[in-house]
C-alpha cells in the first residue's frame, strides 16, 4: 500500500491531568518519538471518562480509544482510576455484543514520570488499531447520524 | 366546523399501544366525541388509498407506534408525516426502538437463517425464504422487504413529540388528550410527553442507602425486601437512569424496572450511562474481583439497552462480528 | 434566741442550741469523747457533764445532747463536776487502763492513778470504748449501717452482724476515721484490688490522683465514694467553701462546630505478653519500657528507686530492643523511638544502681537526633554492655537457691558470632509503638484513610506531612507515625500553623473546578453518594435529593459521570464541552 | 332461778399454782352430784391478794372466806355449807393469836385496813366476762366522759384529784395528759406500761387479772382527754395469763363497739394492741419501752425531747403505769373531790403494795397513801413470823432503798405536811412519794420487801445491784462500769476481803452513777446500795473488819463450831453431821461430841441443816 493511502487510524486519548497528560507532556518535552494518531483529550481523572463519550468517539468515527490514569493508588482523588478500570471493563463486553473489537479500548496507568511509557503506548495502539482497520460504523445508516431531536432543542 | 383529525397507526411493534389507547375506558369516548378518526386499521377497515385521497396536513394528530422494520413501516411513516400536522412517536418502539430494536444486535441473514432453517421446531427441508416478489398462478405477489436492520420513528421522518413507554401509561394518555383537547399551549416540537423530567426512582419511594455492590442478582434468585432499593439488594434495575411517569409500576410489583421508559432528559446514550453508574458502585478494587463480579450479568447489552439499541450511539452491531 | 448564763457569763443562742454548743461558742471548754461534730449527739461516756441550777438544787446534765432552755444557768467549774468527771474517767480507765485517749484526758483532769480494776479489764491501748462514734456514723452519715452492737450491760460488744464480714460494709473506712482508739484498723493492702501504685495517699473517695496530675484538683471515685452506693454523707460538700463538690456532674459531650481538625491521638504501646518468650506478664521481674519509666518517676510507687519485686535493687538488668518492632510477624517498620529511650534507661539505672550491670541487645542503635550519637559514646563509657543481636527468649534460671529468680537472657551475639547466655535480675522491654485499637473506626469516622502500617495516612509523605487528603483535617505526632518528642512537637506546630494561616485567610478558597446537583433531575437514587471520596454528597431524605458540599469537592468529575439522570453537572469539564472536543478532535479525517 | 349462793373461787396466778381450779372443778362435781347446780353459782375470779393462804375462796353474798381449801374439803364444805347453811371453822383463817377463826372476809385484818380503787372488783368478777364489769358499774366513767365532759374538763378533773405516777416517779398524771394533748403532731398514742420489771413486784399483773376492762376504761377516757388514735398495751411476756385476759378483754370490747371507730358514736376512734416486752428490766424506763414497740433494741435515749412531745414513731405518746389507768374509771365516776379526801396532802388515793419478805400475811394489799410502816406490816402483813425481830424493809424494789427499823434512839428526819422536820419513827412514817423519797428509797412500783435479823443488808444490796448490773443496757458508761465495779466491790466484801476504802469507793461511785447516768435505770441502781450504807454502816463494817456477817448469811465469814454439850446430851453424838458432811471435815465418834475442823470446813451449811438438836453454832 501506497505511503498516502496508508490507514492511519483515528484514536481518542483521555488523558487525566495529574499523572497520563503530565506524563505525554514529559514525553514531549524529552523529545521521545511518539505516533500523531493519538488525539489527546485532557479531563481532572479518568474517573471522569464517561462511557458515552467513548461510544461518541466511536460514533463519531474514532477507530480507537485510549483511556490513561494514574497508577492505583496514587490518584489525585483517591480512587477515580479504580472506577475507570470498572467502567472500562464492562464496556469492553458490551462493545463484544456490538461487534466491536474490545481491543479498540484501551484502559493504561501512566505516572507523571512515565512519559516514556505514554510514547511506547500511543506508537503501540496505533499500530494495533491499524491492523484492526477502520471501524467505518456509520457508513451503512444512509440517514446519517440518528436525528437528534435534542440537538434541536439545545 | 369539522372536528379535527385523529389517526393511530400499528408499525413494527407487538400493538400492545393500541390496546393502551383502549384502557382509558370511558374516556375514550370522549376522544370519539372530540376527534374525527380518520385512520385506524387496527380497529377498523381503512385502506392505504383513503390516506392518499386527504390532503397534506389535514389529519391534526397521528400516533404512530411501532419501529420501521420493512418497507411498508417506511413508506406510511413518510405518507403520514405528509399527511399530519402532528406526528406523535407513540410508545418506545417508535421513539426507542424498544424489544424489535434489540434486532439491531444481529444480521438480516442470521435472523432469516434461524427462523427458516436454524429453530428447532423448523422443518425446510429445501430451505424455502420467502422473497419479495413472486409469481403464483393468480399473479405476482409482493411483500415488504425486510430491512438489514431496525430504525426509529425519528431516523427515518422527523417527529414532532415522543411519548416514551411500553407501552406508555393510560393516565398519561388521558392527561396528554385532555391537553389537546383542551386546547392547552403544547409544548415545544420534539420534546418528550406524557412523560416527567425526572427518572423512576423519583416515584419508587423505597429506602435507598449508598450504593456499594459486592455481589449481582437475577431477579429470581432472592425475594428482594419490599422497603429496601433493588439496586442496594445488588438487583439490576434501570429505574435511576429512566424517565419517569410510569409510576415507577414494575419496581411496586417487587421486579427491577427495565427502562421502558427511555433516557431521562440529560442523557443521550440510557446504556452507557447504566453501565457507568453500575461499573461505579461496584465495591471492589481489584480487576480479578471485579471481572467476576461482572460475569454475575450475562447479556450486558440486551440489559442495559433492553429498549434502546436503535436509539444508542452505536445503533447496531457491525455487520462483521468479531473474531 | 434565748438567754443561758454559762459559767456566769450571759449569752443569747438560737432555740435548740445545745449546752456544749453554747460553752463552745464561749470557748469554754468542756471535755467530750463520744460526742463527734458530724452525728447526732448520744450521751455514751458523761464526760460531758455540768451543772444546772435546778430550783431545788443542782442536777448534773450532759452537755452534749441538753438542749438550752430560757434562763438556763449552768457552771462547767464546779466541785461536782470536776468530781463526777473524774470518776467516770476513773471507772473507763478501771476497764481500759491503757487507751491513750482516756490517758490523756485523765492528765488533763487530774487523774493521777485509777484506783479502780475492773473484772472484765482490757489491757489494749486499742481496745473499744463503746463510745459508739463507728456505729452511729456508718448508720447516721455512711447510711450502710454495717455494724451495731450486741449483747448487754458489761457484756456489750461492737460487731458485725452474726461477727462475719458485712455485705452492706461500703468499705469506705469513715468507721476507721472516727474511732477515738483506732481499734478498727483499715488495710487499704488488699482491698478492692486497686493497681498498687494508686494506693499511696490515704484512699478517701476524694483524692487527687497523682503529684503531677492535670489538672491538679480533687476528682470523686464513684466506686469508693458512699454517696453513690447509699445516698448519704456528701461531707465533702458540707466542707468546700467555694461549693466546688457536684455529685450530679456526669460527663459531658459538647458539639462544637470547628472549622479545622488536628487529629493527634498518639500511639498505644504493643502487648509485649503476645511474644511469649519475652515472659512479660509470666515471668516476674520483666517489665515494658512504661512500666520501668512509672518506676523510675519520683512520684512513682517505688519512689524513683529501681527495685525488683521483692524490693531489692537489681545486680543485673538486660534491655531489649525491638519487641515487636522491625518484625516479620508483628510491626514490620521501626518504632524510631526504642533504641534513644533503651539508652536512657541504661543511664539512670546506672546513676541508681551504680554496681548494677547493664545489657542492651540491638539489631542496630539508631540514635538519628541532634546529640542522640553524643549521648550514645557517654552510656558506652559508663560501661553499658552492649550485645547487637536479637533476644530469642527470656527464661527463669535453674532453681538452685542462689540463682532463684534471676533470669536468663538467650541470644546470638552477631558480632562474635556466638551463642550467649546472660543470668540477670530484671529484663525491660521496649515495646512496639502501635496504632491507637480504635484507629481504624477513628479514621472512617473522618473519612481518613490508613497507610499500610495502620497509623493515618498523610496527604503527602514528604511534601504535606501534617495535612491529610480532606481539606481542614490535619494530623500530627505518633497518630501519624511512631516519632519521638522532638519530631512530635515540629509536627504539631506545623500542624497548629497550617490551621491558623486558614483562619488567618479567613475565607476558604475553593477552585472553580466542582461539581454540583440539579435538583430539578436529581431523584434521589444515592448511586452518587459513595462514589466521593470527600464525602462531600450528602442525601437530603425529606427532599429526596442529593447534594454536594461545594468546599468539600474536589471537582474530579468521577460523580457527574456516574450520575444515570445527567443530574451532576463538572463545571470546567461538563459533557456538551467534552462533545465538542470529541467532534473538533473527529472532525478532520 | 336466780342462784342463791355465788362462789368466788380465786384464780390467780398464785391459787391457780396451788391448783385452785382442781378445787373448782371438784366443787362443781360435787355440787352437780348433789343437784345443787342451778341455786349455786361458781364465778373463777381474780386474785383477792392475800397470796400467803392460797387457795382461797369467798362465798357470797354472806362473805365468808375460806382459805387453803383441798379437794378433799369440797365435800364437807358443800355439805355444811351449802346443804346445812353452816360455814365450815376448820376452813377459815383464824390471824396467829387469835382465839377463834374470822367467819367475814372484811373482818380479817388483812383485807381490813385496805381501800380498794384500783383493786374494786377483784374477787367479785370474773375476769373474762365484760357483763361482770358493767353489771359493776363498768364503762359507766366512760360513757359520763363521752357524753357529759369535754376533753379538758377530764384532764381538769384528774389534776384536781391529783393523781399521780403509780409507776415509781409519781409525775402528776393530769399535767402529763395537758402536756401531750398541747403537743403537735399526730396521730397521738397512748401506751400502758405493764413491763413491771422490779422483782417481787406483781401490782400490775394482779391487775390485768383480775379486772383488766378496768385498765382499757381508763385508756378510753385518756385517749378522749388526750386526743389519742391508738393506744398500745405493753405486758411482760412473762404474765402468761395476765397476757391471755387482757386480750380477751380487748377483744371483747372491741365486739361491745368500745373500742374501733366512732365508739358509742361519740366519734372517738380508738383501738389497743398488745405488745409483749421481752423481758429486759430496762425496757420498764419509757424511751427503752417505746423503742421496744417499734420493733427496735430497747436502749434508753437522751431525753428531751420528752414522748410526750415525740414518743412512739416520733409523735406525742402518754405513758402511764397500769395502776394509774386503773384510778382513772373512779375519779371519773365519783368526781374529784372523793379522790382527794384520800390520801396525804401531796400524795392522793390509794397505792398497791405488793408485801413480801419475812411477813406473814405477804400478799397484794391497796392501801391509802400515808398509811404507816407499822400498820402496813403489822396490822396488815401480819407482823414478823417466827417472832424475829423487824430489821428494815426495802421499798421500790431494785431502784428503791432500804428503811431500816431498829434506830429507835435516834431521832429521824419527816418531813410533815406543814413542812416542819419532826423527829419519829419511821416505822410510823406515812408513807408517800416524798416521804419515802426523803429517806433515800422511793416509791417505784410498790414492792415492800421485810426484813428481820436474819436478813445481811450487804447481801441484800449486793442482790439488789446484781440485778440492776445485770439488766444494763451498757449504753452509758457510769451505770455500765460504775455498776459492775460496786457488785465486785461488794462481792469481795462478802468474801470478806473489803477493805475501808472500798466503802467510801462505793458511795463515791454510787454517787456518780447516780447522778450522770442516762435513764432512770442508772440513777437509781445504787439506791439499795446508798441507803443500806447509809443506814446499816456498822454491818459493812463487821463483814470488812470483823470479818464477821452479823446475819450469817454471808457464808465465807461464818465459822461452824459444835456445841459438845447439846451434840452428846440430846444428840449422843449421833454421827449425822459426819456423814453427810461433803468435806469429810467432821470428826468424832458414837456418844462423843463431834469437832469441825475448820480447816477443811467450806462452810457450806449442810451439818447446820441435817443436825436434829441445833448442835451445830454459827458465829
Amino acid at each position: 500500500m501506497k505511503e498516502q493511502e496508508r490507514f492511519e487510524p483515528r484514536i481518542i486519548g483521555f488523558l487525566c491531568n495529574w499523572c497520563a497528560y503530565t506524563g505525554a507532556d514529559l514525553a514531549g518535552v524529552s523529545r521521545m518519538k511518539s505516533a500523531p494518531n493519538v488525539r489527546v483529550l485532557r479531563l481532572m481523572c479518568s474517573g471522569r471518562v464517561d462511557p458515552t463519550f467513548v461510544l461518541r468517539a466511536f460514533q463519531l468515527g474514532a477507530d480507537g480509544v485510549l483511556v490513561a490514569g494514574c497508577h492505583p493508588g496514587d490518584c489525585h482523588y483517591q480512587e477515580g482510576n479504580y472506577k475507570a478500570l470498572r467502567r472500562t471493563l464492562l464496556l469492553k463486553r458490551v462493545l463484544r455484543q456490538f461487534g466491536i473489537d474490545e481491543r479498540r479500548l484501551r484502559l493504561e496507568w501512566i505516572s507523571a514520570s512515565e512519559g516514556e511509557k505514554f510514547a511506547r503506548v500511543a506508537n503501540e495502539f496505533t499500530e494495533e488499531i491499524r491492523a484492526l482497520g477502520p471501524l467505518e460504523l456509520t457508513a451503512a445508516l444512509e440517514t446519517g447520524p440518528a436525528l437528534e431531536l435534542e440537538e434541536v432543542r439545545a | 366546523m369539522s372536528k379535527p383529525k385523529l389517526a393511530l397507526y400499528w408499525a413494527a411493534s407487538c400493538g400492545g399501544c393500541e390496546i393502551t389507547v383502549l384502557d382509558i375506558e370511558e374516556k375514550i369516548l370522549d376522544v370519539a366525541a372530540f376527534f374525527d378518526i380518520v385512520f385506524w386499521p387496527c380497529a377498523m377497515d381503512f385502506k392505504y388509498k383513503d390516506v392518499e385521497a386527504m390532503e397534506d396536513g389535514s389529519i391534526d394528530l397521528c400516533l404512530f407506534n411501532g419501529a420501521i422494520r420493512t418497507s411498508e413501516n417506511e413508506a406510511i411513516a413518510r405518507l403520514l408525516r405528509r399527511k399530519s400536522k402532528i406526528l406523535v412517536a407513540f410508545g418506545s418502539c417508535a421513539c426507542d426502538g424498544c424489544i424489535p430494536g434489540l434486532a439491531n444486535l444481529t444480521t438480516r441473514e442470521e435472523i432469516l437463517d434461524w427462523v427458516y432453517r436454524g429453530s428447532p421446531s423448523t422443518i425446510n427441508e429445501n430451505g424455502v425464504r420467502p422473497q419479495p416478489k413472486v409469481r403464483v398462478p393468480e399473479g405476482e405477489l409482493e411483500i415488504p422487504e425486510f430491512y438489514e436492520e431496525v430504525r426509529t420513528l425519528a431516523q427515518v421522518v422527523p417527529v414532532d413529540y415522543f411519548m416514551p413507554g411500553c407501552p406508555p401509561q393510560p393516565p398519561q394518555i388521558v392527561k396528554v388528550m385532555t391537553a389537546i383537547m383542551t386546547g392547552a399551549q403544547l409544548p415545544p416540537p420534539g420534546s418528550v410527553i406524557g412523560a416527567g423530567d425526572k427518572t423512576c426512582c423519583d416515584e419508587c419511594g423505597r429506602t435507598r442507602q449508598e450504593k456499594r455492590v459486592k455481589r449481582f442478582y437475577r431477579p429470581w434468585e432472592l425475594v428482594p425486601d419490599p422497603d429496601q432499593c433493588l439496586l442496594d439488594q445488588g438487583i439490576i434495575c434501570l429505574g435511576p437512569a429512566t424517565r419517569s411517569g410510569c409510576g415507577a409500576l414494575c419496581v411496586k410489583a417487587n421486579m427491577p424496572c427495565r427502562g421502558c421508559y427511555g433516557p431521562p432528559p440529560n442523557v443521550t446514550d440510557q446504556g452507557a450511562k447504566m453501565i457507568s453508574a453500575l461499573a461505579s458502585v461496584i465495591d471492589s478494587q481489584d480487576p480479578e474481583e471485579i471481572q467476576r463480579i461482572l460475569d454475575q450479568i450475562p447479556d450486558p447489552a440486551g440489559t442495559f439497552y433492553r429498549f434502546s439499541v436503535p436509539a444508542s450511539l452505536l445503533h447496531r452491531r457491525r455487520s462483521a462480528p468479531a473474531a | 434566741m434565748i438567754t443561758v448564763n454559762i459559767n456566769g457569763v450571759e449569752r443569747q443562742v438560737p432555740e435548740g442550741t445545745t449546752i456544749l454548743q453554747a460553752a463552745r461558742a464561749l470557748d469554754v471548754s468542756i471535755p467530750t469523747l463520744c460526742y463527734h461534730p458530724w452525728l447526732k449527739p448520744f450521751g455514751a461516756c458523761r464526760i460531758c457533764t455540768v451543772q444546772v441550777q435546778r430550783p431545788r438544787g443542782y442536777e448534773l446534765l450532759t452537755a452534749c445532747n441538753t438542749p438550752c432552755e430560757e434562763g438556763m444557768v449552768i457552771r462547767t467549774d464546779t466541785d461536782n463536776v470536776r468530781q463526777a468527771r473524774r470518776v467516770v474517767l476513773e471507772l473507763m480507765l478501771a476497764r481500759w487502763p491503757n487507751v491513750p485517749v482516756l490517758q490523756q484526758l485523765a492528765a488533763e483532769l487530774g487523774v493521777e492513778k485509777p484506783r479502780f480494776r475492773s473484772e472484765f479489764c482490757d489491757e489494749d491501748p486499742e481496745a473499744c470504748i463503746l463510745c459508739l462514734r463507728c456505729v452511729r456514723i456508718c448508720e447516721e452519715v455512711v447510711g450502710a449501717s454495717a455494724i451495731g452492737y450486741e449483747d448487754r450491760g458489761i457484756k456489750r460488744r461492737v460487731v458485725t452482724p452474726f461477727n462475719r464480714e458485712s455485705e452492706a460494709c461500703v468499705a469506705c473506712g469513715a468507721c476507721a476515721q472516727v474511732c477515738l482508739t483506732h481499734h478498727i484498723k483499715f488495710e487499704p493492702e488488699d482491698y478492692r484490688g486497686k493497681p498498687p501504685e494508686f494506693l499511696l495517699g490515704p484512699n478517701t473517695a476524694i483524692f487527687i490522683p497523682t503529684p503531677q496530675a492535670v489538672p491538679k484538683v480533687p476528682r470523686i471515685d464513684p466506686e469508693a465514694c458512699i454517696h453513690f452506693k447509699t445516698n448519704g454523707c456528701q461531707k465533702c460538700v458540707e466542707v468546700c467553701e467555694a461549693k466546688a463538690v457536684n455529685h450530679e456532674m456526669t460527663d459531658q459531650e459538647i458539639e462544637i462546630e470547628v472549622g479545622q481538625i488536628l487529629l493527634a491521638t498518639g500511639y498505644e504501646l504493643f502487648d509485649a505478653s503476645v511474644m511469649s518468650q519475652y515472659g512479660y506478664g509470666r515471668l516476674d521481674n520483666v517489665y515494658s519500657a512504661l512500666d520501668i519509666e512509672r518506676m523510675l518517676n519520683a512520684t512513682g510507687p517505688t519512689g524513683g528507686r529501681v527495685l525488683l519485686k521483692n524490693g531489692q535493687p537489681p545486680r543485673a538488668v538486660a534491655i531489649i530492643h525491638c519487641v515487636g518492632s522491625r518484625d516479620e510477624n508483628y510491626q514490620r517498620y521501626c518504632s524510631r523511638v526504642c533504641c534513644m529511650y533503651a539508652l536512657k534507661f541504661a543511664h539512670l539505672i546506672k546513676e541508681r544502681c551504680p554496681e548494677a550491670e547493664v545489657y542492651d541487645f540491638y539489631i542496630d542503635m539508631r540514635a538519628f537526633g541532634k546529640g542522640y550519637e553524643e549521648f550514645y559514646s557517654r552510656v558506652l563509657h559508663e560501661g553499658t554492655n552492649v550485645i547487637r543481636g536479637k533476644v530469642a527468649e527470656v527464661v527463669q534460671a535453674g532453681w538452685s537457691k542462689q540463682d532463684e529468680g534471676t533470669l536468663l537472657v538467650r541470644c546470638e551475639d552477631t558480632l562474635i558470632g556466638r551463642f550467649r547466655e546472660i543470668p540477670v535480675d530484671m529484663v525491660i522491654l521496649c515495646n512496639a509503638i502501635v496504632p491507637q485499637r480504635d484507629a481504624e473506626r477513628v479514621a472512617r469516622l473522618f473519612g481518613l484513610s490508613r497507610s499500610p502500617d495502620g497509623f493515618f495516612l498523610e496527604r503527602h509523605p514528604k511534601l504535606d506531612p501534617v495535612a491529610t487528603s480532606t481539606d481542614g483535617l490535619f494530623v500530627a505526632g505518633c497518630a501519624q507515625g511512631p516519632k519521638d518528642i522532638p519530631d512530635s512537637v515540629a509536627q504539631a506546630s506545623a500542624a497548629a500553623a497550617r490551621m491558623l494561616a486558614t483562619i488567618a485567610k479567613g475565607v476558604v478558597e475553593i477552585d472553580p473546578v466542582r461539581a454540583e446537583i440539579n435538583e430539578e433531575f436529581c431523584s434521589g437514587c444515592r448511586v452518587c453518594n459513595a462514589l466521593c471520596p470527600y464525602s462531600a454528597i450528602e442525601y437530603l431524605a425529606d427532599k429526596n435529593v442529593s447534594r454536594v458540599n461545594s468546599a468539600l469537592c474536589k471537582g474530579c468529575g468521577t460523580c457527574v459521570a456516574a450520575c444515570p439522570a445527567g443530574a451532576i453537572t463538572g463545571y470546567g469539564f461538563n459533557d456538551r464541552q467534552i462533545q465538542a472536543e470529541l467532534e473538533g478532535l473527529l472532525a478532520v479525517r | 332461778m336466780p342462784y342463791r349462793v355465788h362462789c368466788m373461787v380465786c384464780a390467780g396466778t398464785g391459787c391457780v399454782s396451788n391448783r385452785s381450779l382442781d378445787v373448782r372443778d371438784a366443787l362443781e362435781k360435787e355440787l352437780r352430784k348433789r343437784g345443787l347446780e342451778h341455786e349455786v353459782q361458781i364465778v373463777t375470779t381474780g386474785c383477792n391478794g392475800f397470796c400467803a393462804v392460797g387457795p382461797l375462796m369467798v362465798v357470797q353474798p354472806d362473805g365468808i372466806f375460806y382459805q387453803q381449801l383441798t379437794t378433799k374439803d369440797v365435800p364437807q364444805l358443800v355439805e355444811e355449807h351449802f346443804v346445812k347453811g353452816r360455814p365450815v371453822q376448820r376452813l377459815m383463817y383464824t390471824p396467829p393469836e387469835a382465839p377463834a377463826p374470822i367467819p367475814k372476809m372484811s373482818d380479817i385484818p388483812f383485807f381490813k385496813h385496805q381501800r380498794l380503787i384500783a383493786l374494786r372488783n377483784r374477787g367479785l368478777v370474773d375476769p373474762e366476762k365484760i357483763e361482770d364489769y358493767i353489771a359493776r358499774d363498768g364503762y359507766q366513767a366512760l360513757v359520763k366522759a363521752l357524753t357529759q365532759m369535754t376533753p379538758d374538763e377530764i384532764i381538769e378533773e384528774i389534776t384536781r384529784a391529783g393523781l399521780r405516777g403509780r409507776g415509781g416517779a409519781g409525775f402528776p398524771t393530769g399535767v402529763k395528759w395537758r402536756k401531750v394533748r398541747e403537743a403537735r403532731g399526730e396521730p397521738k398514742y397512748i401506751i400502758c406500761n405493764g413491763d413491771e420489771g422490779d422483782p417481787g413486784a406483781f401490782m400490775d399483773r394482779s391487775i390485768f387479772e383480775s379486772d383488766p376492762h378496768s385498765v382499757i376504761e381508763g385508756m378510753l377516757i385518756g385517749a378522749r382527754a388526750i386526743g389519742a388514735r391508738y393506744g398500745v398495751v405493753y405486758i411482760r411476756n412473762e404474765y402468761p395469763l395476765a397476757l391471755e385476759r387482757i386480750q380477751i378483754a380487748i377483744q371483747q370490747a372491741r365486739e361491745y363497739g368500745l373500742l374501733g371507730e366512732n365508739i358509742l358514736d361519740s366519734g372517738l376512734d380508738f383501738d389497743i394492741s398488745v405488745t409483749r416486752g421481752a423481758g429486759a428490766f430496762v425496757c420498764g424506763e419509757e424511751t427503752a419501752l417505746i423503742a421496744s414497740v417499734e420493733g427496735r433494741l430497747g436502749d434508753p435515749r437522751a431525753r428531751p425531747p420528752y414522748p410526750a412531745e415525740s414518743g412512739l414513731w416520733g409523735k406525742p405518746t402518754c405513758i402511764n403505769n397500769v395502776e394509774t389507768w386503773a384510778n382513772v374509771p373512779p375519779i371519773i365516776l365519783n368526781g374529784w373531790e372523793w379522790y382527794s379526801q384520800i390520801g396525804t396532802e401531796r400524795s392522793k388515793g390509794t397505792k398497791v403494795f405488793s408485801l413480801v419478805g419475812k411477813v406473814r400475811n405477804t400478799g397484794l394489799v391497796e392501801v391509802p397513801m400515808g398509811i404507816t410502816l407499822r400498820q402496813l406490816i403489822y396490822d396488815i402483813g401480819g407482823g414478823i413470823p417466827g417472832d424475829k425481830k423487824f430489821k428494815a424493809v426495802q421499798t421500790g424494789g431494785p431502784s428503791g432503798g432500804c428503811i431500816p427499823a431498829g434506830m429507835m434512839d435516834q431521832p429521824i428526819e419527816y418531813v410533815a405536811p406543814d413542812g416542819k422536820h419532826e423527829a419519829r419513827d419511821y416505822l410510823d412514817l406515812p408513807i408517800d412519794y416524798e416521804s419515802l423519797t426523803e429517806v433515800g428509797s422511793m416509791m417505784g412500783s410498790g414492792g415492800l420487801v421485810v426484813m428481820d435479823e436474819d436478813t445481811c443488808m450487804v447481801d441484800v444490796a449486793r442482790f439488789f445491784l446484781a440485778f440492776t448490773q445485770d439488766e444494763s443496757c451498757g449504753a452509758c458508761a457510769p451505770c455500765r462500769e460504775g455498776t459492775k465495779l460496786m457488785l465486785d466491790i461488794l462481792t469481795r466484801i462478802t468474801q470478806g476481803h473489803g477493805t475501808m476504802d472500798d466503802l467510801r469507793a462505793l458511795e463515791e461511785i454510787g454517787w456518780v452513777v447516780k447522778q450522770t447516768s442516762l435513764c432512770g435505770l442508772g440513777k437509781t441502781a445504787p439506791n439499795p446500795v446508798l441507803t443500806t450504807l447509809k443506814y446499816f454502816r456498822d454491818e459493812y463494817i463487821a463483814h470488812i473488819e470483823a470479818h464477821k456477817c452479823p446475819a450469817h448469811v454471808c457464808r465465807e465469814l461464818n465459822t461452824y463450831r459444835i456445841d459438845p454439850v447439846i451434840c452428846v446430851e440430846r444428840g449422843h453424838g449421833c454421827g449425822v453431821c459426819r456423814r453427810e458432811c461433803p468435806e469429810k471435815a467432821i470428826f468424832g465418834e458414837k456418844n462423843q461430841p463431834h469437832r469441825i475442823d475448820t480447816t477443811k470446813c467450806k462452810k457450806c451449811g449442810v451439818c447446820v441443816d441435817v443436825c436434829h438438836f441445833n448442835a451445830v453454832i454459827v458465829e
